[in-house]
């Protein structure tokens, strides 16, 4: 297998029959979750991510008082891939949390002032995210539920300070749809969306992310492989390109 | 459950949700949907919704895991955070691992697990959203999952749940009736003998009660099973009693 | 041992002479540790578990405000067995804990409302068991040691708010002693106290639950074997029965 | 030790539970109640139980743990969570691991560890109920279950605490006295031969001082070690001093 | 970063700390002080500071973890519990193991894995100072301490951040730039082909910029790649800017 | 190495020309890391630990509720020897930090009173240890640079009941400058500051702690061997003599 998709790559061929820079079909079911305050399943091919958001009254940081809180949280299943055991997730999976935790926090995309409830008291927005088909292309995958999800997320209703679940008092305060776009440099070659078994063979990937305004928000270079600063500017070039047939899915 | 509540748990013959007494959820049952896993479930009964995959039978390290004349059968269940009220910390609680552990024997005499000598064939459970009734909706997907993972089974186990609202007996407890009813009964089953593999009961209630129960547990769980074979067959299902 | 302890049994017999429905000698030592509210020693047979009670001043649950907290805890001490390590309880252990606790809580036995103290503070009830030598029938032995140790408990002094160690105010609020029987099925038979090495050999044990008033309280079938309907009622009857032997030791 | 406090240690020559300062505890020593050990002992000191089982020497894995030339000795030391004033949590704190450390220093040397390559002696301790000097007393029921498991020993090691109340000196610290007196010293010894196997001591002495406690502490581990040599002669015994 | 405040990060063309916007603080860079390790290395930037050790190439246990055409490179970052303003627990947060799991990335590409199949090269990283730029000071230790180690490389790896503050780039952020600027930038390479081995980016910027930034970027990672080749052909040596 | 060090110490010699009675050359650098309220890096010899002390505002014990917290941590850094792996400290580590604990509290080096701020609010000192090299004798070297970082640590700036990083009130009430000397049994000689091979060859050692006015303040027996008391009291002389060479130091 491995193999047969190498000979392809060379050629500039995917053996999916994609060319380099198209994404593989992309499928989202919203509101998975009745219990969360606003869920999403993604599946990018074969790969599938759910993303859950759930709300609850907090304290805010010492140095951000007037601001609620965003904690972003994510974890490989088991059910995801023969090479997962149970457990807390590994350093991959914090990596990918910390990720989508810096594109949701760095592009602005919450206004997280308006999470403020009173003194001392603000909203907590938890964003949950589950890999349970692990195909290729996670970070992708799960910044867009994630965004998805908090995109359709109610914010529950307070009474006597206390949360009434299952009422809401209205949506919460989204303001941009920020993306990201990994590339994979493979010779001299660049290709999205990359398969789980490209992954295996590819040593460079750039995870861009990019705001509605074409703004870079987060770029995380994954791998052991190098990129010039030429390479670089092309990755971004392709990344402000390919953003946008991601945004749309919001 | 038998919290003490407010709430009226059942009006005029309707239960909270609109349901009567013996009326199972809106069930779908989907096969197959994740490519990685050697067999796989979802199933649904209402707003309970559990996530099944089964990889194995495959080998087992360290080697002193391993029964020299048979599979082990392993058991993970688990919540996604926002599955419930409060978001629920990921990390196994002990309410989890006491149902991965009551699972595993309930699911363990169905499977010939003397055909995989040395090998573990693990079942992932991972619960979506959830409205009651938990356990039984993933052992109602373990087995479509186990099935569909080409593992032999001397029958499919099928699961649900039943308990009592004053003196009437109801089936499927939706997550307000889990908490408050004065008793409930989880009861998983090879249904075509009869053969219950899995059994908790929680109230106060006399013999009698306990049988009357069990009867209705098993009567639900033959018309689950329907819906299992039906799912197999046409790997893609939306059932129900609505 | 374990195929002479098989070859006993398929003529229906025990090789430590019992018959199948008779309990090993119960032995039970109360107040063995002096720190605590609480606390028995029961011996059956070679088995021997500890349970201590300890009191403590907490926060009520959300949804029960008036209501003391119930908390058990179960160990299996590497004491107990060749086969035990140190470390957190295994999904044995935790299971055991959660039957204890259910009988004790739902057969009402504690006064839960009477352990309320003022508005934001009620009593929390900390049941210890600690298996010391694992010769079978741990649920059982569990129960007993539990209930007799509620039973003896006293609650400690408040003043001024605090907890004053060595005095006490009282018994702990204690209506009903349910007690557990464990049946396994062994062929077309049923035994009850199975040994440690009886165990291994039986794969399907039902723990009944039983009350003062023979109301059931809760259930828990173990092990990999199977039971017909007539197969419970049949379990149900013995523990009745079996029952009222255990809850005059307590 | 050294907490402030207005608690009167010593009044009128009589300690705080109206022992005279030179006076053991009533001491009970048992051996042999689990049944599923190698050797096992109870021993109480007043209100201090210890309860040590002892496994081995048995087979060490994995492979790399083991000494090709020697036995390894492994020492857990826990407490009942109702064994104190606040409920403990059952999860071993750094004062646990501390001691089970030093009581693996103290039983070591006693122990002809180097008949038994490649394999582990496991020694555990549990304390039932805890008022003071809570190592020692393990430390004496250690050495019993180690005898009683027949592990060739070089002498018994037998433990006391001793202490400082004013210019008092005390033996068998209770837990009043544990915490509020100026200084206290832990000693395990081999009796016989006057071989002190461990020492631990906090406060604030001269060195002649310590020299008084440490000849006080082995003069009171001679007659424990008396009272562990008949012990084991006759498989149960109470004695003490009363 | 990002976060609001009142501070101003830059009066009349200086920085909070002083400096010009592409100052490089003082630099000291000590090799071999650990002699344990079979390599090391001390790298200051200012009040950061980072000590490094190596250890390997070694054996890898247990064996499946092995690569059986390669050597493995393991990465531990961690932070004295004194090293920040709040004491730190010592335990590893996200933040460290994220910084790791980059930093491996960032020297596995440097490094001739080939020539050491089946073993391990051991990279820790503490933080005796923090004020600012912690991941990439201690990448340039690691880069040292492997050259010291005499493991083969295809070339030092050099780091540096740059961030932006209002219009005006800047090098070396410190702790309150860390925290406080609109954008910031993590850069390692390995200078002598251009070839960048970590990039980290935050913020909101325009592709001009962030190609900007990284060109300032490779001057200065040039900059401290000569000192870093100075001080393994000195073994000590304080060099900066000031 | 080892069979080297042995035919060394077996004449009364060391591979490094020490005689059995003196110490390796002591270096200490003071005020290491900024941003600790007091550090130093100690070297002894080969040997190097590094202390530091952080001052948090925390609630006072219920029993001792005018004096502030120590808390003392130790631990041995993977980058200290090839033995150690990352991870939580191990019995070694514990037992390290709970002699230095010990020795700074049972000396009363602290004047803890003074640490009070106001009801119920008191300083909490850490004293965070690790070891950076492992060469032998790291109890006495751990005292040494926890009692440096200490007499050199200044108390924060308190303003509206929050602390000001960065400014300090004044100097941490120190009193004592206690010490630890650590002595090695070899045969029927006594040795101090033993290197890492030394300390593999010698099994049994005594660490004394010893403050100003001669007083003992804490003993600990490491290892397998045994003392008469005879020679306790060798060890002690040895103890209060050297410990004085050491005190010079803080």
């Amino acid at each position: 297998m491995k193999n047969f998709v190498e000979e392809a790559l060379a050629q500039g061929k995917r053996i999916d029959g994609r060319d380099f820079l198209s994404f593989r079909k992309i499928e989202i079911v919203e509101n998975v979750s009745k219990k969360a305050e606003g869920s999403a399943l993604v599946k990018m091919g074969e790969t599938k991510v759910i993303a859950g958001v759930k709300m609850d009254i907090g304290e805010p940081f010492k140095d951000s008082p007037n601001e609620g809180i965003l904690i972003v949280n994510a974890e490989f299943s088991p059910i995801s891939s023969p090479n997962i055991e149970p457990g807390p997730p590994d350093e991959n999976a914090i990596e990918l949390a910390r990720i989508v935790d810096r594109v949701i926090r760095e592009s602005h995309s919450i206004d997280l002032e308006k999470l403020f409830i009173e003194e001392g008291k603000v909203w907590t927005v938890y964003v949950d995210l589950t890999v349970l088909d692990m195909k290729g292309n996670l970070v992708d995958a799960c910044v867009l539920s994630s965004l998805k999800a908090l995109w359709n997320a109610k914010i529950p209703k307070i009474e006597d300070g206390k949360i009434v679940r299952e009422e809401f008092s209205g949506k919460l305060p989204m303001v941009y749809k920020p993306v990201t776009v990994s590339i994979c440099k493979y010779n001299n070659n660049f290709l999205i969306d990359p398969t789980d078994v490209e992954e295996e063979l590819i040593n460079a990937k750039l995870v861009v992310g990019v705001r509605d305004d074409d703004k870079i928000c987060a770029i995380q270079k994954q791998g052991w492989g190098t990129f010039h600063i030429s390479e670089i500017e092309r990755c971004l070039d392709l990344a402000i390109e390919k953003s946008k047939e991601l945004r749309r899915l919001i | 459950m038998g919290k003490k509540t407010n709430i009226q748990l059942m009006v005029d013959g309707r239960r909270i949700d609109g349901r009567l007494p013996e009326q199972l959820r809106e069930i779908e049952m989907k096969i197959g949907e994740i490519e990685n896993a050697d067999g796989s479930a979802r199933v649904r009964f209402g707003n309970t919704e559990a996530l099944v995959a089964v990889y194995g039978p495959r080998s087992l390290f360290p080697k002193f895991l391993q029964e020299s004349d048979m599979a082990i059968l392993r058991v993970v269940y688990s919540m996604a955070p926002f599955s419930v009220d409060e978001r629920k910390n990921p990390a196994p609680d002990r309410r989890s691992i006491e149902i991965s552990k009551v699972t595993k024997d309930a699911l363990s005499g169905a499977v010939f697990l003397e055909e995989f000598p040395r090998t573990v064939i693990d079942v992932y459970e991972y619960i979506i959203q959830a409205d009651g009734s938990t356990r039984v909706t993933a052992i109602n997907a373990a087995s479509l999952a186990l099935a569909s993972a080409g593992i032999p089974m001397k029958d499919l186990v099928a699961a649900c749940s039943v308990g009592k609202i004053g003196d009437v007996l109801i089936v499927d407890l939706c997550g307000k009736e889990d908490n408050y009813s004065e008793s409930d009964m989880a009861v998983a089953m090879m249904p075509s003998k009869g053969l219950i593999t899995l059994l908790q009961m929680d109230g106060r209630l006399t013999k009698e009660e306990v049988l009357q129960l069990l009867k209705k547990a098993e009567e639900n769980c033959k018309k689950i099973y329907e819906m299992q074979k039906k799912a197999l067959l046409e790997k893609f299902k939306v059932v129900g009693e609505d």
